[in-house]
């Protein structure tokens, strides 16, 4: 980037190095992250420890932990937590392809609407507010409701399409307000096309909020999925933290005493999201220099 | 004498150390004296002007004593500072134009404000002195958004000086104007001395030709010291600190042309003011330094009424 | 003012415009045969019998027609209020099985929205004047919102109901009593109401707390607040202004979270076998009633939309803002 | 003349669907020629930056034509061709640099766009050349992010930038208002350079004394019309207009003070008082050779009433 200036020592920008700064110190940030971290360990490298499939019937049936069944089985034998790795992988992946598909959405949304403003502006600004107002999960029931096959991909598609709309208004205000920074006219000063303005000049001004974006969509994405699964939607051909909930339920777990068999799951992904919204924040310290005197 | 500052010191904290902002300055303001202070960004005008109201969360109040009207001012307790603010020392700051809860109308806001200091709102004064701004009192029924800019200045310049401070800091409130407008807001300013709204005034300031209409004395700040106070007239035509002298001739005025007459800035930056270099901080881009220079020169009284801090001022 | 409302309308009339129109064609455009998957529930033996019936429902759907009069038979039905015949309560319309049950959706949903709403805003302005209190509410919060709403219901069912035997954990009232306006009713109607409101009221609580907290600490940053501390003004009345300005997004953000809410409101539901539209919606679901599926759906939506509409008129009467600015006398 | 603003009017449509309507600039006209400072001066709300952005191709022009060397601005599709020619500095020096990455990204987006053929080390030699056309030590400024510079520094930075395309007209809109008294006027007398490099230079300005030290001509705007343009000898030593007066009356002087400063209130409008056939350009009439004046009345609102009234 720095062509006309090899000879100059290149520098690490203070403000990133501050933001590192505060980052190690800041401990909603690093206790969010080391919950993930584990999390997300346990989830990709989890279920290659297991030698089973988590639907196979692989010991008695309704034991509590044990050594050799850490989470205990269900009523029909399965081993707990070998569904919680695989679950734990389902969740991620649901949050994930969810998270990165309504962020692309919002974000094309935002910048567009954002930056031509106009008419353009009016109407996807209506069309905003029109997928706002929808309930989401009753829209992704009645979708998923005629969907024969249900797999996790298709289910974050759907969860992607319908959970975007908070995010674009987001990234449209900041686009908005950045549209009118001196720096955006000087690039079409120089001859620079829109879509690489917005792309180099305005994107890596927000790369903080569109991650920040990113993580609450992704957060929330999970807690739909788990919401649809528990409802009986989720995906047919997997496992799932919200079908294991739903599965307790539905083989009365809860009058059977089998806490093992609903408590994991739900304890999953409150912590995750918990993990999530916690980190949220600490970034949001992080990067807001305002927040960091708190 | 309204206000007497010794060596007062306020630094900032920052992640890199703490900044300098204010390292030892002594002045006095009389009674009745309209001060402009100037300097340019980083000189520490600001600081000075918040220290005298009120700490924001990173300054520090490193040392050096602040009385007013032969009171101590308890700078570093923010609880104790409540009596002096607004009845002995207030400000109009330089977001006037926010600076008024969005969501109340605006008398029901200063009725709230002056009973929560103990303060029985007295309508008819509150009228006349919105009438002395050149508003009607219809204002009170409205909220700030119902106002233009202009007129919230002014209603928070008169709230300001509700109570008849001692001391009223003005803090650039004229940098965001027009032309027309400074000269309306100065006037105004002026207009409080002289009906007796307040006893004296600090104007803040990196305008010092605005200032120069109003102020009785000018004190001009460098790098979080005193260059130089002296009365407005001395400071502006017969200059005796080698920044002040430079940065005046460096103002354009109406009538001068660079065809007829190439004014040149003052080379060079102001140091950094986290680890400021020793004895005088303006010599790297003084013209007249020596080796004196190295050791910090006394804030003296060289006419009367005029104080520099320089070697060669004599 | 006007001009703000007549914008709002006209969102909220094309929202419901999309959602009926997401309604007919979700039928018609996904893979599969619904006419097909339901009759493979009736467990029909004759193959002339199971022919009778796919007339009989593609007539219902009015598929041998042309798309175009498909969609104005559909609005002309809906118009009419007429949703289908239940497949699950065959032969009760749609539209009477759902007024059946949107009391008790309600009667959970309002009274835990509104009170998580009002106590949660004065617990986070309360949270934010102190640090210990802060530090030691906000986990709280950010675990309680974190948690799926279904979870939540099932560990109070397990812990209060099966393990303390305290509350009831199935249905809306005792399944030896008859809806009638009797003490013993009526108590048995608060018994099995109280688990699911408190699952629905605990999570949304931990929402509006921490938003109000975050919320007052921005407020505490603006100019006014600066101007009121320079000028000695008590942190009370500093505190009670920022209090009454951070209300106002968190107006805004009822608006947004009514979905999530909603969502709340109809897994706790299903936890607590409790007969709302949830509990609906599993039934429709698991009898492959699409019928029963898509009246419950557009139910909800005009729900929503009218409590948007109570949200917006909400705001307008506590922002003067609005009010000035939009009335056009500015 | 190479650059021709004839007629030039802005509307800007405000409310939703653009319910009503707002005229930011009106039905103004002037020129600047090559190696000429011309100041554009004015309050806020005068309209003096939208004509900046007219001219910079940043806003679209409503009403008039602006030509440049006879040809229709709008007519030029490759913008790159005209931007080529016409660059622009503005108010806000950190505002025009992107925070996230290195100040001299200003010059390889240059590079990128215009001379993506030039050699690196022609290009580095390049770049140091206009930095110390603008008195800057390229080691001291390249490879730092904006916020380890001063404001005095990047606004050099920026005419360096309009420097190394070699422009020909550059648009200096308030360039100096943000940067400390003591380095503002280096950066004034930068602009003085490059007019004797045979630059044309449009000087956006609320500063009257700063329009005054620089520029050949001046331009006074009022509610987006001209009240008053010439010679900036003559317009500010002999203004005609009131409005014209009252500002600088207003303007706060070192060496004198406001209660010092005759203001004269009471002249008869010059518009009307000067024989018909000296209103050589629409709505100005001019008072000497090379200094027009629009009616007194005529810069306050109700212009149509008192275009009609003139009609009749």
């Amino acid at each position: 980037m720095s062509e006309a200036s090899p000879e100059a020592q290149p520098r690490t920008p203070t403000a990133r190095r501050e933001a590192l700064h505060f980052a190690l110190r800041n401990r909603k940030l690093v206790v969010g992250t080391i919950i993930i971290g584990v999390f997300l360990v346990a989830a990709v490298f989890g279920p290659m420890t297991i030698d089973h499939k988590p639907t196979d019937y692989v010991g008695p049936p309704m034991t509590p932990p044990s050594s050799e069944f850490w989470f205990g089985t269900t009523t029909f034998g399965q081993d707990v937590f070998a569904q919680f790795l695989y679950g734990l992988r389902s969740t991620f992946l649901v949050g994930a392809l969810g998270g990165v598909l309504a962020a692309a959405v919002g974000m094309v949304v935002g910048f567009v609407a954002g930056y031509r403003g106009g008419w353009v502006d009016e109407l996807l600004n209506m069309l905003t507010n029109i997928v706002l107002v929808l309930p989401a999960l009753v829209v992704l029931l009645i979708v998923n409701a005629y969907l024969g096959v249900r797999s996790i991909g298709v289910q974050a598609l759907f969860i992607g399409l319908t959970s975007w709309p908070w995010a674009a208004r987001a990234i449209r205000a900041q686009t908005f307000s950045l549209r009118s920074r001196d720096f955006v006219d000087l690039a079409r000063l120089s001859g620079v096309r829109t879509p690489k303005i917005i792309l180099r000049e305005i994107a890596p001004n927000m790369s903080s909020y569109l991650f920040l974006t990113f993580i609450l969509l992704f957060g929330s994405a999970i807690l739909i999925a788990a919401s649809l699964d528990f409802i009986g939607l989720g995906p047919t051909d997997s496992v799932s933290l919200g079908l294991m909930l739903n599965n307790a339920a539905r083989w009365s777990a809860l009058q059977l005493g089998m806490w093992w068999w609903f408590i994991p799951p739900g304890a999953g992904i409150t912590a995750i999201v918990g993990a999530l919204y916690v980190m949220n924040v600490g970034l949001d310290e992080v990067f807001n220099p305002k927040l960091r005197e708190m | 004498m309204a206000l007497k500052v010794t060596d007062l010191r306020v630094y900032y904290r920052t992640l890199r150390g703490e900044v300098k902002a204010l390292d030892g300055v002594t002045f006095s303001v009389a009674d009745g004296e309209i001060m402009g202070l100037a300097g340019e960004s980083g000189s520490g005008k600001s600081t000075l002007a918040k220290s005298l109201i009120r700490l924001d969360g990173r300054m520090r109040h490193v040392g050096g004593t602040v009385e007013l009207d032969g009171r101590a001012m308890p700078l570093s307790d923010d609880t104790a500072m409540d009596e002096f603010r607004f009845r002995k020392v207030s400000l109009i700051p330089q977001y006037s134009m926010s600076a008024l809860n969005p969501t109340r109308k605006i008398g029901k806001m200063i009725g709230e404000l002056l009973e929560s200091r103990g303060e029985r709102p007295d309508r008819a004064e509150l009228e006349r002195r919105l009438e002395l701004v050149g508003l009607s009192k219809d204002v009170l029924d409205r909220y700030p958004i119902e106002l233009s800019g202009g007129m919230k200045q002014r209603v928070v310049m008169v709230i300001s000086t509700l109570l008849n401070p001692s001391l009223l800091i003005a803090d650039e409130v004229t940098s965001a104007l027009d032309v027309s407008s400074q000269k309306a807001v100065a006037t105004t300013l002026l207009g409080f001395r002289d009906h007796g709204l307040v006893t004296s005034m600090m104007v803040v300031t990196h305008d010092i030709s605005l200032v120069y209409q109003i102020a009785d004395t000018i004190m001009v700040m460098y790098a979080g010291r005193l260059a130089e106070k002296a009365p407005a007239d001395a400071l502006v035509n017969a200059p005796r600190h080698p920044y002040t002298q430079q940065l005046i001739s460096a103002l354009p005025e109406v009538g001068v042309r660079y065809e007829d007459r190439r004014l040149t800035g003052i080379p060079g930056n102001p140091p950094s003011l986290l680890n400021p270099p020793g004895g005088c901080r303006f010599r790297d881009r003084c013209p007249l330094a020596s080796g004196q220079c190295a050791e910090q020169p006394p804030f003296a009284e060289v006419a009367p009424g005029h104080f520099v801090a320089c070697w060669k001022a004599e | 003012m006007r001009r703000y409302f007549g914008r709002k309308l006209l969102i909220y009339g094309l929202t419901f415009f999309v959602a009926v129109t997401i309604n007919w064609m979700i039928p018609r455009f996904m893979p599969g045969d619904p006419v097909s998957s339901m009759l493979s529930r009736a467990n029909v033996a004759q193959p002339e019998a199971v022919e009778a019936m796919r007339a009989h429902y593609n007539a219902l759907f009015g598929f041998d027609l042309p798309l175009w009069r498909q969609y104005l038979n559909f609005w002309g039905a809906l118009l009419k209020g007429d949703l289908g015949i239940s497949i699950w309560l065959f032969p009760t319309p749609v539209t009477d099985v759902i007024i059946r049950a949107v009391p008790y959706t309600l009667g959970l949903l309002l009274p835990s929205i509104l009170l998580s709403w009002f106590a949660g805003n004065r617990f986070g302005a309360f949270a934010a004047r102190r640090k210990w209190l802060d530090n030691s509410v906000l986990p709280v919060g950010y675990v309680l919102t974190a948690t799926p709403y279904m979870w939540l219901a099932i560990l109070l069912a397990w812990a209060l109901g099966i393990v303390a035997g305290v509350f009831p954990v199935a249905g809306a009232y005792g399944f030896d009593l008859q809806p009638s306006w009797s003490w013993e009713f009526v108590g048995s109607l608060a018994q099995h109401w109280f688990l699911p409101f408190a699952s629905l009221f605990l999570v949304a609580f931990g929402g509006w707390a921490i938003g109000m907290r975050n919320m007052i600490i921005y407020e505490l940053e603006a100019d006014y607040v600066n101007y009121l501390r320079a000028l000695g003004a008590p942190m009370r009345l500093v505190r009670r202004y920022a209090f009454r300005n951070a209300i106002l997004p968190q107006i805004t953000g009822l608006a947004l979270q009514l979905g999530v809410l909603v969502a709340g409101a109809l897994v706790t539901e299903i936890v607590f076998s409790y007969p709302g539209l949830g509990h609906l919606i599993l039934q429709a679901i698991q009898n492959q009633d699409f019928f029963l599926l898509q009246g419950t759906f557009l139910f909800i939506v005009i729900g929503v939309l009218i409590a948007n509409f109570v949200i917006d008129v909400a705001y307008v009467l506590v922002d003067p803002r609005t009010r000035t600015g939009m009335g056009g006398q500015a | 003349m190479m650059l021709k603003l004839d007629g030039v009017s802005k509307v800007y449509r405000v409310g939703a669907f653009g319910g009503r309507e707002l005229k930011a600039v009106s039905d103004v006209s002037f020129e600047v020629g090559e190696g000429e400072v011309v100041s554009l001066i004015g309050e806020s709300g005068s309209g003096k930056s939208t004509i900046g952005r007219m001219i910079l191709r940043l806003a679209s022009i409503s009403s008039g034509t602006i030509t440049f060397d006879g040809r229709d601005i709008t007519s030029i599709k490759d913008r790159k061709e005209y931007y080529r020619q016409v660059q622009g500095v503005f108010q806000d020096p950190f505002s025009c640099y992107n925070p996230v990455f290195r100040a001299d990204r200003v010059f390889s987006m240059i590079k990128e766009q215009y001379f993506p053929r030039v050699g690196a080390d022609e290009w580095r030699k390049r770049v140091a050349a206009a930095l110390e056309s603008v008195r800057l030590d390229p080691g001291n400024v390249l490879g730092k992010y904006p916020h380890q510079l001063s404001g005095g520094q990047l606004q050099r930075m920026l005419i360096a930038r309009a420097v190394l395309l070699d422009i020909r007209l550059l648009v200096a809109d308030e360039i100096i208002s943000m940067l400390d008294a003591s380095t503002r006027i280096d950066v004034l007398n930068l602009l003085a350079d490059l007019r004797a490099r045979g630059l044309g230079i449009l000087f956006v300005t609320h500063d009257l004394s700063l329009g005054n030290y620089v520029s050949d001509r001046t331009v006074v705007l009022r509610h987006g019309k001209i009240v008053e343009m010439g010679r900036t000898d003559l317009v500010f030593g002999n203004p005609v207009h009131p409005y014209t007066r009252s500002l600088l009356a207003s303007v706060p002087r070192l060496h004198t003070k406001w209660a010092d400063v005759a203001t004269g209130d009471d002249v008869p409008c010059a518009y009307h008082e000067a024989p018909r056939d000296s209103r050589t350009r629409p709505g100005l009439a001019e008072v000497e050779a090379g200094h027009w004046v629009a009616c007194a009345g005529c810069a306050a609102s109700g212009i149509e009433e008192k275009k009609i009234k003139e009609k009749a």
